[in-house]
């Protein structure tokens, strides 16, 4: 069933994508570690973990473009379950940590010897184990999500206004995280981690599992997505985005099925972080910064709203050309090339690369058919 | 505190008038020019005391000339530059026909200036302006020196302004509390006076009493202290609802352009922030142009700069709502993106244009310094926005409701086809409203710029808790956001002591998301069967 | 390269660190040694770290016209981080795997560097980093040209205790790790001083904080204690300015609480009328205002560059100079930009700083620095009132932490960063 | 079709008794009493503002009464349900404007009608079975929409989303109709059409059809309410009530 589930009317674009993801799962690490650096195929690991990087984003991205794209909640404050999936690996890779620390402490991590804790907190306990670490990857920023949720969908906050409050809670968060005495490394946040799972984490081996597995991640998280989008349970939640109101009437519990999605995507969003952290080396707070949350959105606007592939595609692109404007003689234009984006992309590109794209396409091959289905503005 | 103490034995001296010979004068006034011209800072101290012990003819000219930076010295001499400009040979008094040339100016630091003050203060006891002799008096009573006593009961006896003698009978009391050989009548008048006092220093005064006191003095005391304590109380809350009242002033500046374009036409403006940065560097450019071409209108830069940040933001505004805002009514969310992307913009075009630090902008004369209320402490700064933000808030009033284009503005709001039927140019109000909204903003970003940093960061810091004051009084509601901003700021500063800054803000953010369930649409929402379409 | 498949299916840190040494060879024989510059240029650090580029800039230009280095050109490599930490460590690796740097300056607040420390321990390069910090750390691969704890606090605070006779404290700070690490050190040095629990005020503010009424008033209450009361701030960047404009306005004079701030400098100040100012303190290595024939020129030569006669210099900004001018030594005295080479030489390698010293790199990777205190004056510039009579080592790990107190960094001896005295052993306690 | 419940307070299946809501100091609806037979058809008329869509939106949940009773099948209490548990009831509502799913074909938009459990998982795993499929291809052919089932709901014409909707009500197979204003906007033979399908509807629903179109009531020929100013004016067949005076008052003016 879950086969069934995953695989209903796969199309060209996702089986093409899909191709592409699992293709790269394998044959990149293997280019990396297997071809010598002088073969023009030799992929150099610098690039695998910049790729590694632009990955996680894209399946963020993805969880984004599952609420906003499809549900019509757009949430300023997706960057919250990120950095809580980031957190809750954070935390496991400190524990890894060891006595290898720079005070040779055991327990307790070096920013905590460092600021006098004498014990180690009791939200603490139980993130040496790399299971239960992973299970609060999902748990937590799932949890915060449904509560969340919970309390925002039934009261029927809509709109310009859960999107204001979803940015108040990340803001919120942010700010938490700041405090040192929350334990969590205050601004510094989490990072000198060690090894994962008894592997070197800087080893080029262990870089190279992490790729494969954030593109198997992504495929993975792309296949939910698409299974929940294309199922009726899809058709609802695209039915709530275009008329809300009418779907109630129709005896939906709207609530329910926006809570459903809502938790989904921020499961995703936190697996997204806890396989960002350990490529990137470092979790700290300004991940909960709302700016980065609409960031985000503007990967899935970039890429078209609602297309799930255009979501993956839009985040790895933006991503891609601020690595690119962030160097050489560019480097203090990157704001006004980001900023030009939101600009352009919503004037002009309201579908985005993709679904402008596939507007064309289709025009072209059947000139009289009615345009492909265009996410209506969501109120 | 023994410079303080020795100084103030010689003022004894010299208030006694002491007969000094001439002889010994000038030879201790030698060493003092000597010593004001070795560039050290306990050199310049003992020089100070020396001067003023020694009751030299110029010792109030050379120590008023310390205070404001004018002394020179150097091996040629010292000599006093004049409020005029012209120099003063400091030892004879007689004007110098040129700048000296090897001197430099004599350096101050934190001791130095404690022991000019205490110069200043000691000779004020017998000024002539009854506010230095309150000053002088206020002086006394915080360094309590019992060597001052004499001096102070022969000022009491002569004076005759009520505030200088109340001043004097406090600076009394301190001396005779903390004195170990008072008489316990005295200890008890003045225990009664600094009851009286009932301030902080009050208390710190009274703590000053002698562990060797009798028990019915102690008893006293202790009455005396948890009567002012309870009276600080008092006031404490008062001061914490007048910084609540000043914060959510600044809240209501920096959202009520918001309660504009979001409120009133639902436009979600997150380049509001920037809007307010405008303002405040729009203050900047019009006082550095007054700075360098006319600085007697110094005082008069922000009443200038009020309609130029006016101007200026809402030109930029209206030209956001041309370019790109008309092109996305309906379609809040994508409003939301393409504004976030002109903040962006703006703030590395201002990042660009003006460098990446922050810019000086200067206080008015008015609006610099404190005074007190009773036990508040009222800075000016402050109480001018408060009353700066009431005066926006009622001008917009105004506009909305009383004036044709107000008009305008709100059936355009309530309904477009309708008012564009009757022959108003929808397309005019929206960019004109805008351009109010975005306008008013750069009015507050006047006023920030007088608390806040000036730099291209400045509209980020608020656009939260714009957008928080904005929701939570009530979209489409003025004095929704009035009570809003005033709420949430007096919430702030009343949790701000029992959590902490950080805790606070949170909790309050917390709160806001809860209360946004029970009230998805603020506090002053309308109702009605039309708010949902 | 003619490596095979075991060697990197081998050890695969080895296979890394491998990759990235013998990369830097061939960077060697190329035109130009090209030099990493790791600041923001854009978002909420710009503030601070674009000076610290136009100063690397100028740097690399003077050397350039010098004649280079080793019979080469140094060429500046650019990047902008976007004060986003996760950027910082891409932008890291960038420089190092795709343009070859021999060094990299940069860095502004710690978690920057924390975030970029990995990139440069993997790939095994060099990074000078030029800002006063918390301390307790001691890498490899890293300089730290700015001020330890020991180097700026603490003679801070004894300047007070001794010159304004200080009996109270207030320690306000904003909340992150400089200022909690600084103020746990500056309270167990002056509990250890005799100074009682009830006279230390310990404070923290978030980041960016500007309403700061209730904290200077709570600090005008517990000044006006009848003993005398000064303020030792570590608030950083933003927040300054507005807790100074109100300090100001509830009429805090210097006489009165003197404010010390070792996170404020010439740029910081540059935002503010700083008449009400006058007498409030700061502590650094280096003031604009210090008359010596190095730093005159160099102010000359800085205004002439950024073509502003009336640009500020500061503390940074000088360690930048201190720290380019020591791997220039380092370079010319390994006779090689490879990294190994350079970090085996740099400690040792003596600079003369703008303040009439000669700064020397010590083992732990910090250098030797007189300290300043400066009083602040009516044209935003400092006036120096007291400073140390000789250079004052950097300790990489504070005394005053029970954590660390056993602990030094020795990269010459014991190579290693935390070297246990009591166990003789590195790192493990 | 609907026989009491035993132990119900009234046999009626739709009973409002006493019904007043007002916003915002504006009374909306003051005392409005209405009884629907079970297998009724019932037109409602009144001119703008007398509160016809209130009233609908007080029997489907979107409105709470502030006081008054809404009983339905003669146990259930409306106004402690949600829209979502009132439609499950067995409650459709058509719009006035129509409101279908723009971006759903045709066929999705009767599929999210049927008659089916509304839970998420049930979604989530839904499989259109044939008998299930077999309705919708009836349904479709009702609305004689059958050969366009795969078009977007968006590019139907406004009388074809009035078809639409209307076989998204038979979709839900409700045991009461209330729909707003089907004929608006209509051509004659649309409206003439609409009455027919209504009628046939009728057969085995409770309808409630709110119409301001009098030769469209006239063609369905039930009985008819008057409402005014939220309250009922006059109850009876159409020629009936358009001889009461009160009636051609408040409709002609004074």
């Amino acid at each position: 069933m879950i086969t069934r589930f995953l695989l209903q009317n796969m199309d060209k674009r996702g089986g093409i994508f899909l191709a592409i993801l699992l293709g790269s799962a394998v044959l990149v690490p293997l280019s990396n570690l297997l071809l010598p650096a002088s073969s023009p195929f030799h992929v150099p690991t610098s690039t695998l973990s910049l790729w590694g990087k632009y990955l996680c984003y894209a399946l963020l991205a993805v969880s984004l473009d599952l609420v906003w794209g499809y549900c019509g909640i757009l949430s300023l404050g997706h960057g919250a379950f990120f950095a809580l999936g980031g957190y809750a690996m954070g935390m496991y890779l400190m524990r890894q940590i060891g006595s290898r620390g720079v005070y040779g402490n055991p327990i307790l991590p070096d920013f905590m010897v460092f600021l006098n804790w004498q014990e180690l907190p009791w939200y603490w306990w139980g993130f040496s184990s790399f299971p239960f670490a992973m299970l609060m990857v999902l748990a937590v920023p799932g949890l915060l999500a449904f509560v969340f949720g919970w309390f925002a969908f039934r009261s029927r906050v809509t709109g310009v206004y859960l999107s204001i409050i979803t940015q108040a809670l990340t803001y919120a968060l942010l700010l938490a995280f700041f405090r040192n005495d929350m334990g969590f490394g205050g601004n510094n946040g989490l990072t000198d981690f060690k090894d994962i799972l008894g592997f070197n984490i800087q080893a080029q081996a262990t870089r190279a599992a992490l790729f494969s597995l954030t593109c198997i991640m992504l495929a993975a998280g792309f296949l939910i997505a698409r299974g929940i989008v294309v199922s009726k349970l899809g058709k609802v939640v695209t039915a709530i985005r275009d008329a809300e109101s009418r779907t109630r009437f129709l005896g939906y519990r709207v609530d329910r099925f926006k809570l459903f999605v809502f938790t989904v995507s921020a499961c995703m969003a936190g697996v997204a972080g806890a396989l960002y952290v350990p490529q990137v080396g470092i979790i700290n707070p300004s991940e909960f910064a709302p700016a980065n949350s609409i960031e985000t959105v503007i990967w899935v606007a970039v890429g078209g709203r609602g297309t799930l592939v255009g979501a993956a595609l839009g985040a790895v692109v933006v991503n891609w050309a601020k690595t690119l404007f962030t160097s050489g003689f560019m480097a203090p234009y990157w704001l006004f090339a980001l900023g030009g984006l939101f600009v352009v992309v919503t004037l002009f590109l309201p579908k985005g690369i993709l679904g402008t794209a596939e507007a064309i396409w289709a025009r072209r091959r059947k000139p009289d058919s009615t345009p492909a289905a265009e996410p209506a503005p969501a109120e | 505190m023994s410079l303080f103490h020795r100084l103030k034995h010689a003022l004894v001296i010299l208030v006694a008038l002491v007969a000094a010979s001439v002889a010994s004068i000038a030879q201790t006034a030698d060493e003092a020019f000597t010593r004001l011209a070795a560039d050290s800072y306990s050199d310049t101290s003992r020089a100070i005391e020396i001067l003023v012990s020694s009751a030299h003819p110029n010792a109030a000219l050379i120590v008023e000339a310390l205070n404001d930076g004018r002394l020179l010295a150097g091996p040629g001499g010292v000599a006093v530059k004049t409020a005029a400009g012209g120099f003063v040979d400091a030892r004879t008094g007689q004007a110098l026909p040129a700048a000296p040339v090897d001197m430099k100016p004599v350096r101050l630091n934190n001791a130095v200036r404690r022991a000019v003050q205490a110069a200043l203060g000691g000779l004020g006891l017998l000024n002539p302006d009854p506010a230095k002799r309150t000053a002088a008096a206020e002086a006394v009573f915080k360094s309590r020196d019992a060597g001052l006593l004499p001096i102070v009961e022969a000022a009491i006896g002569k004076e005759t302004n009520p505030r200088a003698l109340a001043a004097l009978r406090q600076a009394q009391a301190a001396i005779l509390i903390a004195k170990p050989d008072t008489q316990p009548l005295d200890r008890f008048a003045a225990i009664e006076v600094l009851r009286e006092r009932a301030d902080q220093d009050a208390l710190a005064t009274l703590r000053a009493l002698p562990g060797d006191a009798t028990p019915a003095l102690k008893d006293a005391q202790a009455k005396a202290i948890a009567t002012i304590e309870g009276r600080l109380k008092l006031w404490a809350a008062a001061q914490n609802l007048w910084y609540g009242l000043s914060l959510g002033s600044v809240l209501l500046l920096a959202a009520i352009g918001l309660a504009i374009t979001f409120g009133v036409m639902g436009v979600i403006n997150m380049a509001h922030g920037e809007m307010v940065m405008l303002g405040a560097y729009t203050t900047f450019v019009v006082q550095e142009l007054i700075r360098n071409h006319a600085p007697w209108l110094f005082d008069w830069s922000l009443a200038i700069a009020l309609p130029a940040a006016f101007v200026v933001a809402g030109a930029v505004g209206i030209a956001i709502e041309r370019g790109v805002i008309r092109f996305l009514y309906g379609r809040p969310l994508e409003t939301l993106l393409a504004t976030w992307g002109i903040s962006l913009i703006l703030q590395q075009a201002v990042r660009t244009a003006f460098g990446p630090t922050n810019r000086e902008v200067g206080a008015p004369s008015f609006m610099s310094g404190a005074f007190e209320l009773g036990g508040l402490a009222i800075t000016y700064n402050r109480l001018w926005i408060i009353v700066f933000a009431a005066l926006v808030f009622a001008a917009l009033l105004a506009i909305l409701k009383l004036t044709p284009m107000g008009l305008q503005m709100r059936a355009v709001t309530q309904n477009r086809r309708m008012a564009s039927a009757m022959g108003i140019r929808t397309g005019r109000i929206d960019a004109l409203t805008f351009g109010l909204g975005s306008g008013v903003a750069g009015l507050a970003g006047v006023a920030l710029s007088q608390i806040d940093n000036v730099s291209p960061n400045l509209g980020q810091s608020y656009i939260i808790d714009s957008f928080m004051v904005v929701v939570f009084g009530g979209v489409g509601n003025l004095w929704g956001t009035v009570v809003g901003a005033m709420t949430l700021g007096v919430a702030n500063k009343l949790l701000e002591p029992y959590a902490g800054a950080v805790l606070g803000k949170i909790a309050l953010l917390v709160c806001i998301i809860l209360f946004i369930q029970k009230r998805p649409r603020g506090l002053f929402a309308l109702k009605g069967r039309a708010v949902e379409a | 390269m003619n490596s095979n498949r075991r060697e990197f299916l081998g050890t695969a840190l080895a296979g890394a660190a491998f990759v990235g040494s013998s990369y830097l060879p061939a960077a060697a024989q190329q035109d130009t040694i090209k030099v990493g510059i790791l600041h923001s240029l854009s978002g909420t650090m710009a503030i601070s770290e674009t000076t610290l580029k136009d100063v690397m800039l100028m740097l690399i230009e003077e050397q350039n016209k010098k004649g280079g280095l080793l019979g080469k050109k140094l060429e500046a490599v650019v990047v902008d981080p976007a004060s986003n930490w996760p950027l910082f460590a891409e932008k890291a690796r960038e420089l190092i795997t795709k343009d070859k740097v021999a060094a990299t300056f940069g860095c502004w607040t710690s978690v920057s560097r924390k975030s970029v420390l990995p990139v440069f321990k993997e790939l095994n390069n060099i990074l000078f980093y030029p800002v006063q910090y918390e301390g307790e750390e001691s890498e490899r691969n890293v300089f730290y040209t700015g001020a330890a704890p020991n180097q700026q606090a603490i003679p801070a605070v004894d300047y007070l205790a001794k010159e304004e006779k200080v009996e109270r404290w207030v320690l306000a700070g904003t909340d992150y790790v400089y200022p909690r690490t600084t103020n746990k050190i500056l309270e167990a040095y002056l509990k250890s001083k005799g100074v009682k629990p009830e006279d230390i005020m310990i404070n923290y503010t978030p980041f960016g904080h500007s309403d700061w009424q209730t904290i200077v008033s709570d600090i005008k209450k517990f000044g006006s204690a009848g003993k005398k009361t000064a303020v030792v701030s570590t608030i950083n960047g933003d927040a300054n300015v507005p807790f100074y404009k109100e300090l100001g306005n509830q009429g805090i004079k210097a006489t009165d609480i003197p404010v010390v701030a070792f996170s404020v400098g010439e740029e910081e100040l540059a935002g503010i009328d700083t008449k009400p100012l006058v007498g409030h303190l700061a502590a650094w290595n280096y003031f604009q205002s210090i008359k010596t024939p190095e730093n005159e020129a160099f102010i000359k030569q800085w205004q002439a560059f950024t073509k502003n006669p009336k640009r500020v210099t500061n503390d940074p900004m000088e360690a930048h100079v201190v720290g380019f001018a020591m791997w220039v030594k380092a370079v010319q005295k390994a006779g090689t930009v490879d990294p190994d080479k350079v970090i085996d030489a740099l400690p040792g390698i003596e600079a003369p700083n703008l303040t009439g010293g000669i700064s020397k790199m010590l083992p732990n990777h910090h250098i030797t620095k007189p300290v300043f205190i400066g009083e602040i004056k009516d044209d935003g510039q400092f006036d120096v009132v007291w400073k140390t009579s000789g250079l004052v080592a950097g300790d990489a790990w504070s005394k005053e932490l029970d954590g660390s107190k056993d602990l030094v960094g020795d990269w010459v001896e014991k190579k290693c960063g935390n070297f246990n005295v009591k166990t003789g052993k590195c790192g493990a306690a | 079709m609907n026989a009491p419940v035993p132990g119900a307070l009234t046999s009626s299946l739709l009973y409002l008794d006493g019904v007043s809501v007002s916003f915002d100091g504006f009374k909306a609806i003051r005392g409005l009493s209405l009884t629907i037979e079970p297998g009724e058809m019932r037109a409602i008329i009144g001119p703008n503002g007398a509160g016809k869509t209130t009233m609908m939106d007080i029997i489907t949940g979107k409105t709470k009464p502030d006081v008054g009773t809404v009983m339905f099948g003669g146990t259930v209490d409306l106004t402690k349900l949600d829209e979502a548990a009132i439609a499950n009831l067995g409650i459709g509502r058509k719009f006035q404007k129509p409101t279908v799913f723009d971006s759903h074909t045709i066929e999705d938009n009767i599929l999210l009608a049927l008659k089916s459990k509304r839970s998420v998982g049930k979604t989530l795993f839904w499989k259109t079975e044939s008998p299930q499929q077999k309705r919708i291809d009836d349904i479709l052919g009702i609305i004689r929409l059958a050969d366009r089932r795969d078009r977007l709901a968006g590019s139907l014409s406004h009388g074809q989303k009035q078809w639409l909707e209307i076989g998204m009500l038979l979709a839900q197979d409700p045991k009461l109709l209330l729909v707003d204003e089907p004929a608006a906007g209509m051509t004659d033979g649309e409206t003439a059409q609409t009455a027919v399908l209504l009628k046939e509807i009728a057969r085995d629903h409770s309808v409630i059809v709110v119409e301001h179109d009098m030769g469209f009531i006239r063609e369905l020929g039930v009985k008819v309410t008057v409402l005014h100013e939220g309250s009922v004016l006059a109850e009876g067949p159409l020629d009936h009530v358009s001889a009461n005076e009160r009636v051609v008052e408040v409709y002609l003016g004074r």
